[in-house]
């Protein structure tokens, strides 16, 4: 039984010309102490699946269909008082830019308390010395004589450590990590990556890592799941999704990182763009920017369906065996408008 | 984002609406006024309107303590209400809008002197800055306009010189410099269309102030010398009344309340409707 | 190798801290820039890297004569910008454009893309038939065809929106370039299309890039020599293959060690650079990185190493570059 | 913190002497002030008094700086109505003024917030578009107005409170609603605005991310970072508040500056207007350095330099 559970997950954003899909049944499980990472690029739809699982997505935005299981009960039909009580104590979760999800006029100090003033019964004295080592064991250097500062008196990385400290603070079993590092220089971002790793080895919680980056899941995670367009295309061990690819846009990612070991004049782009949410196409969202796609693919909606048993994705050509494991890389084409 | 039935688009149309059927009114004025808003009747003093048992329909809504017919005089006073709130808008708008942009463009001692000078007007309320002209050299439209005017720079010169500043460092004034624009065009072209939009919420808002601050200084003997009809000397010379004749002051005041009401919805409805905040999800 | 197209010397930009009660006084400087040399020669894509706050882009924009420097030389083929009073400036600007990084922000949201690419030329005097007739061209150069010359930066998508900057750098004809985080700011599928691009129109025009980027993974891809820069100087210089083979510089290998790996089967032990990005206002003597460094020694604390040559090509301003160079083959820090 | 403070102090003195050069000009350049502040009746002695008083045969900058050293020195001259010094009769009426204000501003300040968030909470629902429509017939009304309507209705039909006047709590009810339908209508509106800024910021995710509550989200994270912009509101809004107390002070015949500096301009008692003129404007500054103070101890970023 895997730690969460998340079966069909839907949620849309309500408009003046209705509703626009931004996840579209997204099924995926998180096992205790793994690192999965969630990667997709903007619009895929990745960022508002982690919102979803904790209920923090604000109007307009709704979920309308799907479950997320977790400690034997979907969070979807909890009341608000029982999903208070899993925020921040069972899931937590860090967002991509550290400086405004910091609360400007609280001392950072206050704002790591916080979780544990909500959460537990211990006094405010006692919550003070876990907070402050919190603060120490994420890294902040004289934790003690920063307890009162403020957000913007702290570097980029340090907000992002206090950031840390605070989802912790309470000990959750899962820590979901939305985009973590992408607004930090990237020595920084080799440290909190680290510390991330550290600590989830020390707390043993599991994390949701939701990044752009392939090189961060090349680095931290252990599964991952691919998503396009609303939708999760692959799903499989890290290493298989670099060495085994079964779908063409995991593949065409893949290919487009500059990678130092080959040296190539063209790097291989994937044509088009990413689609519009309000005009998806009818099958394979990803069909008219896949260069093996058929007429068929198209036209035919496809389901993420496991071909191995750690192994899913959601090509059809893959599934029915016409395309080898890993997709071949497709020769450079002439800039396409 | 849902649609809703009470968001900025009933203010607009709400606002919008009367504001053009005052100006029609204002306009057509000859047309529609059934007597001479400056004919005196001492015969017909203090006419109650047509709701009250003693109304008379050849006035409607009654007449005033000089016999005057109340619904011409409020026709046509609409005239110089709303002629002396835009005038006086519009020279604020202007001298505001130019200080704040030369402020916000060029930084500096331009900077320094205007904005030190906005600063301190600030602790000069407007309407006693008018009351002090106004009393040394008399209310006339003209005066009127002029010293409303100059005491209403500040609220656009704020705006303008804030919002130059940002505009100034938004990268496509950069490019344009690094594609070697001067001064003149980067203002011309990049940010002075750029102000328009919030120009013209500031400047509906303050239309509505400027009609108020006329009226106030109405009420304390300052504005236009009787007998000229404005909506703001209606309402001060009922006053005097408003136990034996309260519909003088009243019906004044509700034809007020109605035209800056509307400004100000139409003002409100279209700020929502510029900010690119909301904008941005639709 | 080529001529040099640009040659700086000793370039500076310090931005005063003030401070007082009664007269604001110049209390510090944020040194931005603080005294290089670069030459950037005609025909090559020179990268320009380094963290945030480094000065990369405020270098990117004293060359381009956007800012004023505070010290030193800008010579574009040998005449000084840096002296130049604005008017002749502006008759210079046409020879040196800039790609933003920001595509939403650099378009102005009210022109149409037609007038957008138009604006150099309007700017410079040209006709205003020529001026369309060119923005067309230009449209298709960049892979957008002229059917979208007249709908508004909104209706495209980042990538696209990047291809109009890029369109509207070229109007002009310049012989440099200046592409500041140019990719940083699209979705890594649509990185590769912009890069293509940009590498297209260098060998077609015969452009001269300086690449501004924290990005090493494309900088390896798309330079030919990379210049490091750690608050506000430059550290190392040298050919792409030098500089990634054998980094001279502690920080340059910080910085190449920092980059994630491209597959989980290269993930290697801890080897992050402890320390946060110093405060640029807080620099004292010495050399800069040395409180970060973990080969730091006493000379390195006192005494501000200068940019040197190490071989051909190479140079690093660090006194223990010998050493460390030697040391390449070793594991890392 | 202290340095902003002093700097703050620092700014008062140009401050005011520009007031002081605005009245000047106003005062001066108008006409010839003895014609325009005597009338026709005037006795001789008066008008050689006024003359004397302005130096009207020193050049304009002269004139000027004498007027700057007497307004600093406090000496303002003699009132002509009450021939006693100008300035004592300007603060014998501050303390009247200062209450009808401070009550008055209480007033609209914590309706005003507690309605603009109720319009921000329910925004494009009745409540918003409500409250929303009488902040703004509340913009429209003009408040001499109002106040006439209020004392036909509650002074004179209902009887239950005095016209005008002072000396109990009751006199002061109508004066204080009056002058504070100048601010409340704004302050529904500003905190409208400011609260559905601030009600898409990040933080508030995150307190929601932590199990904090709404009431908690509500008062700790979302209000302290909502507050600041209306009281940046308030403190432009100083001038146009004292503007409403001349006018309230004026229908209500509430003893306070505001009346007698309309009472001193048509008397043309033009040494209590200067000293009246001076007064408000040292108010309205220092009530603008309170805001500040008070705005930098709610959001540290304020104190910066």
């Amino acid at each position: 039984m895997a730690l969460l559970n998340i079966s069909g997950l839907t949620t849309v954003f309500e408009t003046a010309t209705g509703p626009v899909g931004a996840v579209d049944g997204a099924s995926f499980t998180l096992e205790a102490g793994e690192v999965l990472g969630l990667v997709g690029e903007s619009g895929s739809g990745k960022s508002v699946s982690a919102f979803s699982i904790l209920r923090l997505i604000n109007p307009p935005g709704k979920i309308i269909g799907g479950r997320v299981e977790f400690g034997g009960r979907d969070l979807l039909s909890l009341a608000p008082r029982e999903m208070r009580a899993v925020r921040g104590k069972d899931i937590s979760m860090i967002f991509q830019e550290p400086l405004s999800s910091l609360n400007p006029v609280q001392t950072i100090g206050a704002q790591v308390m916080e979780p544990l003033l909500i959460h537990t019964s211990i006094g405010k004295r006692k919550a003070r010395d876990r907070a402050l080592a919190m603060l120490y064991r994420v890294g902040i250097p004289d934790a003690e004589s920063r307890f009162d500062v403020y957000p913007h008196q702290l570097s980029g990385g340090l907000r992002q450590r206090v950031m840390i400290a605070l989802a912790l603070v309470c000990e959750p079993k899962i820590l979901i990590a939305d985009e973590p590092t992408t607004a930090l220089d990237v020595t920084i971002q080799a440290q909190i990556l680290a510390l991330l790793k550290d600590l989830q080895s020390e707390l043993g919680m599991a994390i949701l890592l939701i990044t752009h980056d392939l090189g961060v899941i090349a680095e931290v995670a252990d599964r991952v799941a691919v998503m396009y367009a609303g939708q999760i295309v692959e799903s499989a061990p890290v290493q298989a999704i670099f060495d085994d690819t079964a779908h063409p846009y995991a593949a065409a990612l893949i290919n487009s990182i500059p990678d130092r070991t080959r040296q190539a004049r063209r790097l291989i782009a994937v044509k088009g763009n990413i689609p519009d949410p309000r005009h998806l196409p009818p099958g394979c969202r990803f069909a008219p920017r896949c260069g093996f796609a058929q007429p068929s693919c198209v036209t035919t909606v496809q389901k993420l369906t496991a071909v191995d048993p750690t192994h899913a994705t959601a090509c059809m050509r893959v599934q029915a065996g016409e395309l080898p494991r890993p997709i071949p890389t497709l020769t450079p084409e002439l800039p396409h408008g | 984002m849902k649609h809703s039935m009470f968001g900025k688009k009933l203010k607009m149309r709400l606002g919008g609406g009367i504001v053009i059927a005052v100006i029609l009114m204002a306009i057509f004025a000859p047309l529609l006024a059934p007597h001479d808003p400056y004919d005196q009747d001492l015969m017909s003093r203090l006419i109650p309107p047509f709701w009250n048992a003693q109304g008379d329909w050849t006035y409607p809504l009654g007449t005033d303590n000089f016999g005057r017919d109340m619904l011409s005089r409020l026709i046509y006073g609409s005239r110089l209400s709303i002629t002396v709130g835009v005038a006086a808008a519009l020279l604020a708008c202007t001298m505001g809008t130019i200080l704040g942009m030369w402020a916000g463009y060029s930084g500096g001692y331009a900077e320094t002197a205007i904005m030190r000078l906005a600063d301190a007007q600030l602790a000069f309320p407007d309407i006693l800055l008018a009351i002090l002209i106004v009393a040394a050299v008399g209310g006339s439209a003209l005066n009127l306009i002029l010293v409303l005017g100059l005491s209403g720079w500040t609220v656009y010169a704020r705006v303008m010189y804030n919002m130059t500043r940002s505009i100034r460092e938004r990268p496509f004034v950069e490019a344009a410099v690094s594609h070697g624009a001067r001064s003149a065009y980067i203002i011309r072209q990049h940010i002075f269309p750029q102000l328009i939009p919030v120009l013209t919420v500031v400047a509906t808002l303050q239309v509505a102030q400027m009609i108020l601050q006329e009226t106030a200084l109405s009420f304390l003997g300052l504005g236009l010398p009787p007998p000229t009809a404005t909506w703001g000397n209606m309402l001060a010379e009922g006053r005097d009344r408003m136990w034996a004749a309260p519909w003088i002051s009243n019906l004044s005041g509700v034809a007020i309340i109605i035209l800056v009401w509307g400004i100000n919805m139409l003002g409100n409805g279209l700020r929502e409707h510029l900010d690119p905040n909301q904008r941005g999800r639709q | 190798m080529a001529e040099p197209l640009v040659e700086i010397r000793n370039l500076a930009k310090h931005f005063p801290i003030t401070k007082g009660i009664v007269r604001r006084r110049q209390v510090s400087e944020i040194r931005a820039v603080d005294g290089i040399d670069l030459t950037i020669h005609s025909g090559e894509t020179l990268a320009l890297v380094g963290e945030s706050g480094c000065g990369k882009s405020t270098a990117g924009r004293l060359i381009l004569g956007l800012l004023p420097p505070t010290d030193g030389a800008i010579l574009h083929q040998g005449v000084d910008i840096a002296a130049m009073n604005p008017a002749q400036l502006r008759q210079m600007r046409s020879r040196f454009q800039m790609i933003f990084q920001d595509p939403f922000g650099s378009l102005n949201p009210r022109m149409t893309v037609r007038d957008l690419i138009a604006e150099p030329l309007k700017i410079n005097g040209y006709g205003k038939a020529e001026r369309l007739e060119k923005a067309d061209a230009l449209l298709e150069a960049v892979g957008l065809g002229s059917q979208h010359a007249s709908r508004y930066p909104h209706e495209f998508s980042g990538g696209q929106r990047q291809r109009i900057g890029i369109a509207r750098a070229l109007a002009l004809g310049p012989d440099l370039v200046v592409a500041d985080e140019p990719v940083s700011a699209l979705d890594v599928s649509v990185q590769a299309q912009v890069i293509n691009l940009m590498q297209d129109l260098q060998q077609d025009l015969g452009l001269t890039y300086l690449f501004i980027s924290h990005d090493l993974g494309i900088v390896h891809h798309i330079a030919d020599r990379v210049a490091v820069m750690y608050l506000g100087r430059i550290v190392e210089v040298a050919t792409k293959a030098a500089l990634f083979a054998s980094p001279a510089h502690p920080y340059t290998r910080a910085l190449l060690d920092a980059i994630p790996v491209s597959r989980p089967d290269q993930r290697r032990p801890e080897r992050a650079l402890s320390g946060d990005l110093p405060d640029v206002a807080s620099v004292v003597g010495g050399c800069r990185f040395a409180p970060r460094c973990p080969f730091a020694t006493d000379r390195c604390r006192t005494e501000d190493p200068a940019l040197r040559d190490l071989a051909a090509g190479h140079s690093v301003a660090c006194h223990h570059a010998e050493a460390l160079r030697a040391d390449n083959s070793k594991p890392r820090i | 913190m202290f340095a902003f403070i002093v700097r703050r102090l620092l700014t008062i003195p140009i401050t005011i002497l520009l007031v002081v050069f605005v009245t000047f000009i106003v005062l001066r350049v108008t006409g010839d002030p003895v014609q325009i502040y005597l009338d026709i009746n005037a006795t001789p002695e008066q008008t050689a008094l006024l003359r004397e008083r302005l130096h009207l045969d020193e050049p304009l900058i002269v004139q000027f700086g004498l007027f700057l050293w007497d307004v600093l020195r406090g000496d303002f001259g003699m009132s002509l109505q009450f021939a006693t010094p100008a300035l004592p009769v300007v603060l014998g009426r501050l303390g009247a003024t200062i209450q009808l204000v401070s009550v008055a501003l209480l007033f609209a300040f914590v309706f005003g917030v507690a309605g603009g968030i109720v319009a921000a909470l329910r925004k494009d629902r009745l409540p918003d578009f409500l409250l929303s429509a009488l902040a703004v017939a509340g913009q429209s009304m003009p408040s001499f107005w109002l106040g006439i309507l209020l004392i036909q209705t509650f002074a004179l039909d209902l009887k239950w409170l005095p016209t005008s006047g002072t000396g109990s709590w009751q006199h002061l009810i109508l004066p204080a609603v009056t002058l504070a339908t100048f601010l409340l209508p704004n302050f529904i509106l500003i905190t409208r605005t400011t609260v559905l800024e601030t009600r898409s910021e990040l933080f508030l995710t995150t307190a929601r991310s932590k199990g904090a509550s709404e009431s908690s989200i509500m008062f700790r994270h979302l209000l302290p970072n909502a507050i600041n912009p209306v009281l940046s509101f308030l403190g432009l809004q100083m001038g146009r508040l004292v503007g409403g107390s001349i006018i309230t002070e004026t229908i209500f015949a509430w003893p306070g500056i505001g009346s007698l500096m309309i009472r001193s301009i048509f008397q043309r008692d033009v040494p209590v207007v200067i000293a009246a003129v001076f007064i408000v404007s040292i108010a309205i500054v220092l009530a603008n350095l309170l805001v500040d103070i008070l705005q930098s101890l709610i959001d540290p970023r304020m104190r910066l330099d």
